[in-house]
């Protein structure tokens, strides 16, 4: 088990920062966030073409780069702390992961290429109103239909769902099975409308299927297993991406009192700052070795003492309180100015409270990790 | 007019309102009618527009009007701050000037203490006034000031002396904010509402006869403003919507709460709702995760507990009994309630917290109830300086060694603002 | 509903915690704690008979005081603030309650006087070993044995048990009702053992009955609700002695760093100090308010929006939560000398911990105070 | 001798253990042989006991020693920070006369810092050192004192001038423990154990020579004391039991072992024992309740990610990378995770949280856990402390301003104590 980064993951992390600090500086994230599409197509075309972000844990076979989920989630963690808008999450992330664990050799031929080079955007369908991401409690339907299937059902919560033109879906076969379907997100019988999302750097889109025909990914036995590996395989994105947001608001606060006066000395100077940045730093590196060994855990679990989803729970649960609370923190150090719309702390005081709910709140996942904990 | 006892103040008012309360009077009118009989507000001098009673009828006369549902004078927003302030330390220039257009609301106030570089601490304001041409010229920066985008004037704190130390370099000025070296920009907040205002002042003049107090008495004028500011802070809820009545007075006066109470509209929800806890966990299903139940449990407990403990100090006030610790509390006991409250929310909506407006299955009040609850530890004194108060005035602790109170202020290390 | 105190409870407990501090100072404190029996008889008969202390509620009828719980939970708050060792709970506020309830008035006239005097402790054998207060848990059983009963089973945490010369015992009857039973403490088939207490100033038995003979108080009905509110009336005694304890906690932390220098400077000017004070005041405060408000409610429920269980639960949680915080900052304030044994802070914190579990967890509460509460 | 490679050293090792070593030897008379030959402390100097080899090399020699079962010199306890501090500030006469009795364990020593007066100020020591008729005699009283009950000499930091600033006016002594002017009293803990001293001075006595650093110089040397404290701080977990070989040598080390560890029998169960939780719900019958399971999950993840940032910073430092936050904050993680778990074990063991000994179901873990827990916020560095040192020294935020190092010692504000 490694508790460092090679030299080679953190060249990409410092190259993505770099990147990220150029073409996404808070002015963009505020300009593209205010957009009808959420995101800037070009930073995304860049981010693929050059960075190869979309391609990252894809395998090479099918067009990817074939790195790992530690590199996938070096990726969220730099997107989380730039709060990049972008379908990075969406896309590579949630739904190559889907396709790549459940689909046949010539399917993942047929969607992950184009994944990969950042041209199609995926998305996955597969939470539904209020029981979110709960499979048990997925009511979608798929029926037979002359050896495709059609699909019925709402699904909600669909992070980049209105800039997807590929979706994958989960729904119910009728043995009451977990099947993984694709479908061109401008099939007839899919209605797609965007929800209006706290977040508005991440968009959110509700889907309606009505006898949608759609391909059933791998085989009826593919997708239960599928969908599993791929909340995982989030849930870890996602602790990579609320640690990076976390020690960027973090950072920002520490600066910003840093910089201050108050009754003629640093706001930096007073001993109740000074202890609330201490925990502040303490609950972030807590959370940071959390997302950190979950990822190597997805990579390789041979030297891990708990099986995936218990450390993939255990790092979202734990890396969603530490994101709000920071930012709670974060907003209190900046006082009055930090409620203000025109102050960036509010940007990502809404992704944390976003991310909070997103795959689950992080009792939910709690309750998850004592499932699969090896006692 | 002393001796008269409640039930002859009763019969007056009564007498009085039966021969001119009229709901189709214009409400400016009105308001006249009642600064010439003062009856608006009997307990202030009969020279300035009252009857010269004691405190405690106020309310008195004030049932009397409630029970007719008569209409009394402007008594929302900053205006009462200026009032106050104008009464106790304004010349009689002052009074006459503004006493009457606040009492009929014709004109509006706003306060302008508080900068972007000082925060909670008003006294280190460095927006200066300086006598230039038998004027004072004002530049500088305020923030947080409410209503200031439609007030007529402001109530002014500034920086007349350089060389006094920090409380004793400020002056306090009236001014006039319909002028061309006054801009007022609306601030929006993280939750979409704009309560606030930044207010730039560049060479805006006040004539020297509407300063108020003396030459760097201005951090005592202001102590008064901000004692009332206090005992004021419920006081805004309470007026928060008018009558629904039928009549031309009922439907000006209510075009005037709408436009005082437009920057509160989002205060219920600050404070984290825990009145809906219940309700949204059935609605939402979720009435049965003994998890959820647990939140809801610890977020209900704090608010109750903490309106509890503002009833005993309201109860021992009443009685004469000392003020116990219970009444000073309640401001840190708010921050603490609203916390719960929106992690409980949080827990309760689950996939739903990610989303507002029309979406979040609540009309967005969830939504915002998330995205407001941040605001109620900061304004009005942040916990943080709660607790220094707290820590202070109650448990006699040793107060912060200062560093800005002992040598000239332009001295003082402070903030560059731009 | 009253939300202050008359003069008559102010000069009672004003009379009281002058008692206290006279006879039972911390200093006796810790002598009695060592002490066989755990309290001191003479200190004991005072209060009975002097101030009236093991009186307050009892009917006058019954040769008792006739005051209501909120007299009982003031003397509870003054004994838990002086950390007083005495019967007072076990014998008063416990069986004596469920005497008051569950017995006819022959019983009451048989059984209270001597409560009421001091001259009989009492003890009430509820709870079973692991479930605790929960009556749906208990499984000791009642039988009919010519016109009497015959009791078995396992009764624990008995508070007082040991000096009680009187049980008040809760079985099952025959037909899964509860039933409450009076018998002399020296029954054949009844055996008792002192516990191992955490909290030397208060001591818990546990008591085997093996066919003992016993009184049922009042008829085969009247056990389950008069249990329920004995349980109540201990729940807001206990959040009063808690209270009370947690308030003499914060004002000896407070007065210790007032004392104290460290780095040339008064540990009391510290912010963090200063702060950690604050909201030691608040939580007390607010939960003082719990159990005042929860106390009136015993004695008059007409002008509260909420059943007596929700209020009792709910002051019962929210103190035993606010004690065990409170004793956690005192320990730290205080520093390695709080950690001592000379050092009477453990000793409240002692009372802390097993005041958070006697009567039912926090989170026991916590539930308890939902499934009556009025929405 | 650093020419030699890893292996020649293994090599060498081996060789002479085979031809030394047998565990029938006495503990002494073995360690006596250790010292002569240099393999016992072989990263000491050569006229020092040692055989000069680089610090790496230690590990090596010890890995050898462990295959075969060899005992080393003694190593537990205060012993190491004496031979550390004496190594480094000792004259020729403190190395002579305190080495090999550190090494051997035939002398013990207690580290005399700590004062009721100061806590986590140990440069505020008001023990006082007064050269009289050739001698300094000691007078004051110090706490904390690690088996100071037991130890022949101690570690002490004493002030010798009063008109110096505060960290110029101490000093350091090498003070012998059993003459009368020393008075030892055991301080009992809440938990029941007896860990600490107190130590009482009246006129105790130290030659002068037995002064190590210069006058005035004792808080330079007792940094380097409290740097090997800091690096040791781990260490006296790992050491916590003897072997159990048969042999008169082993026997003789078990005795030394249970010794020096008595005072931290409780130590496992002042972290909170996260390794209990989930066998304990299982016992209770508590582990399908959702509210127990909830704080479970908690302190299970508290503890799993303190641990994973414990050795996310040994990785770094063994790659030699820089080091990042996460080296200095596992102190103040292990409060919070001891706190997690003891709410996690209170909630499992519902009414037997208010047993201990045989009768809380677990002969006692669980309360002794329960009770031990406070102090780990406290030893070693409060939290506050940790606090501030992460704040000030990995955040860079400005340090508290002083008020105790500006002026002569007398004339800082400090306790009075008896």
């Amino acid at each position: 088990m490694k508790f460092s980064f090679s030299e080679e993951q953190t060249e990409f992390r410092n190259m993505l920062r770099r990147f990220l600090n150029d073409r996404s500086p808070t002015t963009e994230v505020r300009r593209v966030m205010e957009t009808e599409s959420g995101y800037d197509a070009e930073v995304w075309r860049m981010m693929a073409e050059e960075l190869g972000v979309a391609a990252i844990h894809i395998p090479e076979a099918y067009g990817g780069a074939g790195f790992g989920v530690s590199e996938l989630a070096i990726a969220a963690e730099e997107a989380g702390r730039a709060l990049l808008p972008s379908p990075f999450f969406g896309s590579t992330v949630m739904a190559a992961t889907a396709i790549a664990e459940a689909g046949t050799d010539a399917q993942k031929q047929a969607l992950l290429p184009g994944i990969a080079s950042g041209g199609t955007i995926a998305a996955l369908a597969a939470a539904e109103p209020g029981t979110g991401w709960n499979a048990d409690a997925f009511t979608a339907t798929a029926r037979p239909d002359n050896g495709s299937w059609r699909l019925a059902g709402r699904k909600s919560y669909v992070l980049d769902g209105m800039a997807a033109s590929l979706v994958v879906a989960a729904a119910r076969l009728p043995d009451g099975g977990l099947g993984l379907f694709s479908l061109p997100a401008d099939s007839a019988g899919l209605a797609r409308r965007p929800l209006q999302s706290m977040d508005p750097t991440r968009r959110l889109a509700q889907m309606d299927f009505d006898g949608a025909p759609a391909d059933l990914l791998g085989g009826p036995e593919a997708g239960a297993p599928a969908w599993a590996r791929t909340l995982d395989v989030a849930a870890v994105c996602l602790a990579g991406e609320m640690v990076g947001g976390a020690e960027r608001l973090r950072e920002d606060a520490l600066e910003y009192v840093s910089m201050r006066m108050q009754f003629g000395r640093s706001i930096a100077s007073f001993q109740v700052t000074k202890h609330k940045a201490a925990d502040m730093l303490l609950e972030v590196e807590l959370a940071k070795a959390a997302a950190y060994y979950a990822a190597a855990a997805a990579d390789d679990d041979d030297e891990v003492d708990q099986p995936l989803p218990a450390l993939a729970s255990l790092a979202k649960a734990t890396a969603s309180d530490t994101y709000m609370q920071t930012a709670i923190h974060a907003v209190q150090m900046h006082g009055g100015i930090g409620f203000t719309h025109d102050n960036d702390t509010q940007l990502w005081f809404k992704r944390a409270k976003a991310s909070e709910a997103f795959l689950g709140t992080a009792a939910d996942h709690r309750e998850r990790m004592l499932q699969h904990w090896n006692a | 007019m002393t001796d008269f006892t409640e039930d002859d103040i009763r019969a007056q008012v009564r007498a009085w309102l039966t021969d001119n309360w009229d709901p189709e009077r214009g409400l400016v009118e009105w308001r006249n009618m009642l600064i010439e009989s003062g009856w608006g507000v009997p307990h202030w001098p009969e020279e300035w527009h009252g009857r010269g009673l004691p405190v405690g009828m106020a309310p008195v006369v004030e049932e009397e009007f409630d029970k007719g549902g008569a209409v009394g004078v402007a008594k929302m927003g900053i205006r009462t701050l200026a009032a106050a302030t104008i009464l106790e330390h304004g010349t009689d220039l002052h009074k006459q000037r503004f006493l009457r257009g606040i009492l009929t609301g014709e004109e509006t106030w706003c306060q302008l203490f508080s900068e972007p570089g000082s925060g909670s601490d008003l006294a280190g304001a460095v927006t200066r006034a300086d006598f230039q041409g038998g004027k004072w010229v004002i530049n500088g920066q305020k923030v947080w000031n409410t209503s200031a985008h439609h007030a007529d004037f402001g109530l002014l704190l500034a920086r007349t002396d350089w060389d006094a130390v920090k409380h004793q370099g400020l002056s306090y000025f009236l001014l006039d904010m319909r002028q061309p070296g006054v801009e007022v920009h609306q601030l929006r907040q993280m939750n979409g509402h704009a309560s606030f205002n930044q207010v730039f002042f560049t060479d805006a003049v006040v004539e020297p006869e509407y300063q108020i107090g003396g030459l760097g008495e201005g951090w005592k004028v202001a102590t008064t403003t901000l004692m009332h500011e206090r005992r004021g802070a419920d006081g805004v809820r309470r007026y928060a919507t008018g009558s629904d009545r039928p009549g031309r007075i009922y439907e000006e006066e209510r075009a005037e709460v709408a436009t005082v109470m437009a920057p509160y509209v989002w205060y219920p929800q600050r404070t984290g709702r825990a009145d809906l806890l219940i309700e949204r966990a059935k609605a939402a299903g979720r009435w049965d995760d003994p998890a959820v139940r647990q939140e809801v449990a610890k977020a209900l407990t704090l608010a109750r507990t903490a309106e509890w403990t503002a009833r005993r100090a309201r109860e021992a006030q009443q009685l004469g009994l000392p003020q116990g610790p219970e009444g000073s509390i309640g401001k840190l006991a708010a921050s603490i309630v609203a916390r719960a409250c929106a992690r409980a929310h949080t827990m309760i909506a689950g996939p739903d917290a990610m989303l507002t407006g029309e979406d979040d299955g609540t009309g967005g009040v969830v939504a915002e109830i998330l995205v407001s609850t941040p605001a109620i530890s900061i304004a009005g004194g942040t916990d943080e300086i709660q607790r220094n108060i707290i820590s202070e005035r109650i448990l006699s602790m040793p107060k912060e060694a200062r560093h800005d109170t002992d040598r000239p202020f332009r001295d003082v290390p402070r903030n560059q603002v731009g």
